[in-house]
């Protein structure tokens, strides 16, 4: 196992209490893994990448552990954690698209941020170099500022940037969701490439699009109101669903070559419950058409149905 | 970047222009008749036939008896022989001779004033923004000397230093006692006459600039590549560099809209301190309603300011990388 | 009708509008009442502000936009509020949409101070119930409330039945699905077919192929301002023309079926740019078969009609957008 | 109408002017964006007002400000009469009779104080106010309309910016036989509109970007009332703090003015009390009284209100808020 997370909690202090956006999460990451963690917005999955790297503003450390390469991850310290990040876990973040320095040279910020971990610019350049033509980018983006780059350039640099030190654990949060078609298909297959290279040993890719997921992940994890629906390897997830949340979701998603008029498609009724004061037992009961009593009553525990395939419904199991 | 200067330069170019006009425009179009009140001012307990010839003298003066165009037209051209007519006051002495020799007082004072004030309140503020101790000092004294009406701090500077502790000169721009020499005594009394106009004005200024700064390093930490650094584990002190140096910008900006407000707290300073400069020479011209030389001074500050504007625009430059590779980023 | 002939539209950026950048170019098309046609393209193929040139919230440099036959730039006064009666829009995002100082319904009083000053308080009462089952939203649930104690998929459905107080015949749904949770969007996406059924037309624009095969009759591709493609929705994804065409196709994620491995060119991820040698074989089929005046009126803008309906454009464009294969005609 | 502005993707935005607005030494100015996105959408007045009673820098300033109304409407009152007359001993200190003192010509200055006050009050009311009008003006044509209305009322707003406002108002002034307040404060107003006018300018022009003005237009609203109804509310706290900088910045600069010598030549006010104790030598003499006043009570005002738009920026801006 190359990542362990254990009951994971991350709340958001507001005026009007703590929500509680990440509510004991709990899964394991193997070696070479790509993980695709998918849900609704709101549902926690950004504050569970988050989390694994920096917790920061009004996010709070609750509870939970998290274990990488057998050592545990001293999330909610800053300072010990800075030693892990970059090395060891590092993260393509949202906002990739804004994340360099505007009044910097890239090269010079690389060499800086190099410098902070006692790597020395010149001994990683002819590698730098290497992953920049891997993106498609040219070596001479090193010498112009970020502005002097469209925002696919920028992110796919960010890309490099975060991989540089061939981290464990790479953290990709929603970077395909503000690209074009082409492009995603590009920087997906990327990131894939990336893992295959070995430049990164497993990966979280988080993002609300399940089609894309499924292109590139091993493994799927569904999130629902703070807590892990469902996981499994994709194919399984796609094929045999089992969490009512799932099955809905993906039969969702209209695809090329399912057209209205023959086969109309229908969404989920309802949304998700406010995660300030979330309700008893399971969170998915006011919108699942499968829910019982007891689904009200107690919460359904997030198990192992057969090998690599959990769930959390009482119908499930 | 060419455009980014011709743009400048047109707005600097076109406000030279116009407030030229101004100056030209004022005396002329005025309600009342300027001549005949100056003329009823100046010329208390002359005949009548006295009083005529004041007023003719003024006509003459400002050339009111030709065409309008005509009057315009000469008057650009004096302007740009830099003839901006004779002081009344002093005797018809030229008005750039007279103003001439007040600007390296003036210049004394603002330029070292302007740039410590600027940077050490940004450093200052830089600080501020990390240390919660001196940001608890720095916000309240740097909102009290911001708020303080330039004169007034003169004033109190003025009272303290001079007044109750007695330690600085309180008027002039060297001892009245001394002929202007290169000597060392006289430097140390040019010196020390300039100290306390110099510290009054640096003290307004000085709290702005730290508390601008402190503002927005706090936004600057707050923005996506700090946050980035920070998800890397870069050590805070490469990402408050990096904060620094994007803060920076906006405070040159900021220098620049500053300007004109600086130049004229410089000219009330002078005056609190009667020092030499420009500011003495425009109460001098107030009271004694010596309007060629008021108006001399307008113009001459007005094309200070525009200078000053266009080198602190060549600094943003310097400094903003943007505006370098043709993008936008300076701001008009 | 809503008809577009050879539209044009360029931005001008830089002081007293130093440089023109097209956006939009030569763009003809129509939308019928009871139609949806689904504008496809990725940023900056100009989809927006064909959306924002019918609602009039931008002018058009060349070419005319009509309404009934009447060029809608010509609408002042009376005649552009009688238009925006039947032409509506819906925008991207749910939360901007809303001014966010204003209760939700706000949207619905000023639809009312222009056209409904005279109702009585009963009378458009029994309206805003009557469009708010229209998109199935409960009027309890959603008037007297804020913006931001709405979800996404309440506020476009607000949006939808603000559309429907007005006698609108033609709605411009410009991305309005792309900012909802994946479970609520296709409700949405659902009411639009719904809402063609009533005879509206719609214009779906969107960047997502999946959505507007789902939801459309007819299909326009559009390409840095120009329309690469269109024809019958079926024909362009069942058999796409143009290579354009057929890149997008095969970049969409499916669900079912995997990418195939790009070529290390194709890494770069700036999207597709035509073949500088491959000749254009539509013009020559074209030329060939002599052309009619309607398939040459189409063909100076750089299309031509292959089969009953399904326009495509040239495979590779000259720099002014021209066909490239037309050796001697090109100005 | 023309946009500048390519509708349909980012790409090529025209970056509004990035730079934070600032007036007379405003420290800080106005903190850039206070657009606010969906999620963090106050809106409701219970919460700012919570926040109001619990901002010390709101509540200290305007405790300031009351005292400082108070004492400029009450003071007349207790000294009725021509604050400049000649009523007591000269040069006394203050004293039970005389306050705050008297002046070499034996004037009270307690009298003259409160009605200067009145008189800065007024000066900055009216001047801040026709500054803040055309600023607010020239500030939504110029951002709504963009295009070459834009380009020029910019040129304009640009040119008015770097003419510094004092040596403008010397010459303009300097002229005029007798001199009032209110012409003191028209001549403040005209000219130190500039950067309210550029920074309402900026936030215009991101506000129209914002898809409920498209709606509003869509609905056949008309150009004003989309400015006055739909943009020009969500700025309201933002043209309140523009307001507020104004006010400060045109009690300072009709200080100035009085104190070169160009203020009103009827009555008195802060600034004159100034002059005349330079004028007549209070520093040499050490009669602290007759300048120490004026002095504190500009800078009460001036600083009790920046920090009250600090204050209430914090408030609607949350970025700003500490945690």
């Amino acid at each position: 196992m190359s990542l362990q997370v254990t009951d994971l909690r991350v709340y958001y202090r507001t005026l009007a209490g703590d929500v509680k956006a990440l509510d004991g999460v709990t899964l394991g990451i193997a070696d070479g893994e790509i993980m695709g963690l998918a849900g609704e917005s709101g549902c926690g999955k950004s504050t569970f990448g988050n989390s694994l790297i920096r917790i920061e503003g009004r996010m709070k450390h609750v509870g939970g552990t998290v274990t990488l390469d057998g050592v545990p991850l001293p999330i909610d310290d800053q300072r010990e954690m800075d030693h892990f990040r970059f090395a060891e876990v590092s993260i393509i973040p949202q906002y990739a698209m804004s994340a360099l320095n505007p009044t910097r040279k890239i090269g010079k910020m690389v060499a800086e941020l190099l410098a902070t971990r006692g790597v020395r610019y010149r001994d990683a350049r002819e590698e730098l170099e290497r992953r920049i033509v891997l993106v498609g980018l040219s070596r001479d983006v090193l010498d112009r500022y970020p502005i002097e780059l469209s925002g696919g350039m920028k992110q796919r640099m960010v890309m490099v940037v975060s991989t540089l030190l061939d981290p464990s654990l790479l953290i990709a949060d929603e970077i395909t969701s503000a690209l074009d078609v082409s492009s995603q298909r590009a920087v997906a297959q990327t990131l894939v490439e990336f893992r295959d290279r070995g430049f990164v040993k497993s990966m979280i890719v988080v993002t609300h699009d399940v089609s894309i997921l499924y292109q590139i992940s091993n493994t799927l994890a569904i999130m629902y109101a703070g807590k892990l629906a469902e996981k499994a390897p994709t194919e399984v997830m796609m094929s045999r669903p089992r969490h009512p949340y799932t099955r809905l979701l993906i039969s969702s998603l209209p695809e090329i070559g399912v057209r209205f008029e023959e086969q109309r498609l229908s969404g989920i009724p309802g949304t998700p419950p406010s995660l300030l004061n979330p309700p008893t037992g399971c969170r998915f009961r006011d919108r699942c058409p499968l829910a019982i009593a007891k689904c009200a009553e107690e919460e359904p525990p997030f198990v192992e149905i057969e090998p690599g395939h959990s769930v959390a419904c009482w119908m499930a199991t | 970047m060419r455009r980014y200067f011709g743009r400048k330069l047109l707005v600097y170019g076109l406000t030279f222009f116009i407030a030229a006009t101004i100056d030209w425009l004022i005396p002329r179009f005025m309600p009342g008749d300027p001549v005949q009140s100056l003329v009823s001012r100046q010329g208390f307990g002359l005949s009548a036939a006295g009083s005529q010839a004041l007023v003719d003298y003024y006509n003459r003066l400002f050339g009111l008896g030709r065409p309008i165009w005509e009057q315009y037209l000469n008057f650009w051209v004096s302007l740009l022989h830099g003839d901006l007519g004779r002081s009344v006051y002093l005797t018809g002495r030229p008005v750039t001779s007279v103003i001439m020799s007040a600007v390296p007082y003036t210049l004394a004072l603002l330029i070292p004033a302007i740039l410590l004030s600027w940077w050490l309140g940004n450093n200052f503020g830089a600080l501020a923004a990390r240390r919660k101790w001196l940001d608890n000092v720095v916000l309240p004294i740097g909102y009290i000397f911001t708020a303080t009406p330039y004169m007034w701090l003169a004033i109190i500077v003025a009272w303290v230093f001079g007044f109750i502790l007695n330690i600085f000169p309180i008027s002039g721009g060297y001892s009245y006692s001394m002929e202007p020499s290169l000597t060392l005594g006289f430097l140390g009394s040019l010196l020390s006459h300039w100290f306390m106009p110099f510290i009054s004005l640096f003290l307004v200024q000085f709290g702005g600039w730290a508390i601008g700064m402190r503002n927005m390093i706090i936004y600057e930490l707050d923005a996506d590549y700090s946050r980035y650094l920070g998800a890397l584990g870069a050590p805070s002190g490469l990402v408050r560099r990096y904060a620094f140096r994007n803060a920076v910008l906006p405070q040159v900006t900021g220098l620049a809209l500053q300007l004109g407000v600086i130049v004229s707290g410089a000219l009330v300073t002078e005056i609190v301190f009667s020092y030499p400069g420009i500011g003495k020479l425009l109460l001098a011209a107030i009271q004694n309603e010596d309007f060629f030389l008021l108006q001399g001074i307008f113009l001459f500050v007005i094309g200070g300011v525009l200078i000053a504007n266009f080198l602190v625009d060549i600094a943003y430059v310097l400094v903003d990388p943007r505006t370098r590779v043709g993008m936008s980023g300076g701001t008009a | 009708m809503l008809s577009l002939d050879r539209v044009s539209k360029s931005y001008k950026v830089g002081l007293f509008g130093g440089t023109d950048l097209p956006a939009v170019r030569d763009v003809s098309f129509s939308l019928q009442p009871g139609e949806v046609i689904s504008l496809i393209g990725e940023s900056g193929s100009g989809k927006s502000t064909i959306g924002k040139m019918i609602l009039r919230l931008l002018s058009v440099n060349r070419g005319t936009i009509s309404h009934d036959g009447t060029d809608i730039s010509t609408l002042r006064g009376t005649a552009l509020r009688a238009y925006y009666r039947t032409v509506q829009g819906v925008f991207q995002d749910p939360f901007s949409s809303f001014n966010p100082i204003f209760k939700a319904d706000h949207v619905f009083g000023l639809i009312r101070g222009v056209y409904f000053g005279s109702a009585s308080a009963a009378e458009w009462e029994r309206r805003v119930d009557e469009a708010l089952q229209a998109v199935t939203l409960d009027p309890g649930q959603v008037l007297g409330k804020y913006p931001h104690q709405l979800s996404g998929g309440q506020l476009q459905r607000l949006l939808i039945a603000r559309a429907l107080l007005l006698d609108t015949r033609y709605l411009v749904a410009d991305e309005i699905i792309s900012m909802l949770d994946a479970s609520t969007r296709i409700d949405v996406l659902n009411l639009l077919g719904d809402l063609k059924a009533r005879g509206l037309g719609i214009l779906f624009i969107t960047h997502d192929l999946s959505l507007g095969n789902y939801i459309s009759e007819r299909t326009v591709i559009l390409r840095r301002g120009q329309i690469v493609e269109m024809g019958p929705t079926p024909a362009v994804f069942g058999k796409p023309l143009h290579p354009y065409t057929r890149m997008l196709i095969a970049s969409v994620p499916q669900l079912h079926v995997k990418w195939g491995r790009l070529e290390a060119g194709e890494r770069a991820g700036t999207g597709w740019t035509p073949a500088a040698t491959e000749p254009c074989r539509y013009h020559g089929e074209l030329l060939a078969s002599g052309a009619s005046a309607s398939t040459a009126a189409l063909a100076a803008s750089g299309l031509v009609e292959i089969e009953d309906g399904h326009f495509t454009g040239c495979v590779s464009p000259n720099a002014d957008g021209t066909c490239g294969g037309r050796p001697t005609t090109a100005s | 109408m023309t946009a500048t502005r390519p509708a349909d993707d980012a790409q090529l935005a025209v970056t509004p002017d990035a730079e934070r607005a600032g007036g007379q030494g405003v420290p800080g100015g106005l903190s850039a964006p206070p657009v606010r996105g969906a999620s963090e959408a106050v809106g409701s007045r219970r919460e700012i007002l919570y926040f109001v009673l619990r901002s010390r820098k709101v509540i200290v300033a305007a405790a300031i400000l009351v005292v400082m109304i108070v004492l400029a409407v009450v003071g007349p009152i207790l000294r009725p009469g021509d604050p400049n007359a000649l009523v007591g001993p000269l040069a006394s200190p203050p004293s039970a009779d005389y306050w705050f003192g008297t002046t070499t010509f034996g004037q009270d200055i307690f009298a003259q104080f409160v009605a200067g006050l009145g008189a800065s009050f007024l000066v900055g009311l009216a001047g801040g106010g026709l500054a803040a009008v055309i600023g607010v003006v020239i500030g939504f044509v110029a951002g709504y309309r963009g295009g070459i209305v834009d380009e020029i009322l910019s040129m304009l707003t640009n040119v008015v910016l770097v003419i510094p406002t004092l040596a403008l108002l010397l010459v303009a002034t300097a002229y005029l036989a007798a001199r009032g307040l209110l012409v003191e404060a028209a001549f403040i107003g005209l000219t130190s509109w500039p950067w309210a006018a550029r920074a309402i300018r900026a936030q215009t022009f991101s506000l129209k970007s914002r898809e409920f003005v498209d709606l509003a237009r869509i609905s056949g609203v008309s150009s004003w009332r989309v400015i006055f109804g739909e943009i020009a509310p969500n700025m309201s706290s933002y043209l309140f703090l523009t307001f507020v900088l104004l006010f400060g910045g045109a009690i300072l600069i009709a200080a100035s003015l009085d104190f070169i010598g160009l203020g009103p030549t009827d009555g008195t006010s802060l600034g004159l009390m100034m002059y005349n104790a330079v004028a007549w030598s209070a520093l040499q003499l050490g009669l602290w009284w007759w300048f120490v006043p004026p002095g504190i009570a500009i800078t009460a005002i001036v600083g009790a209100l920046y920090v009250m738009n600090v204050g209430l920026d914090e408030i609607f801006n949350p970025r700003l808020r500490e945690s």
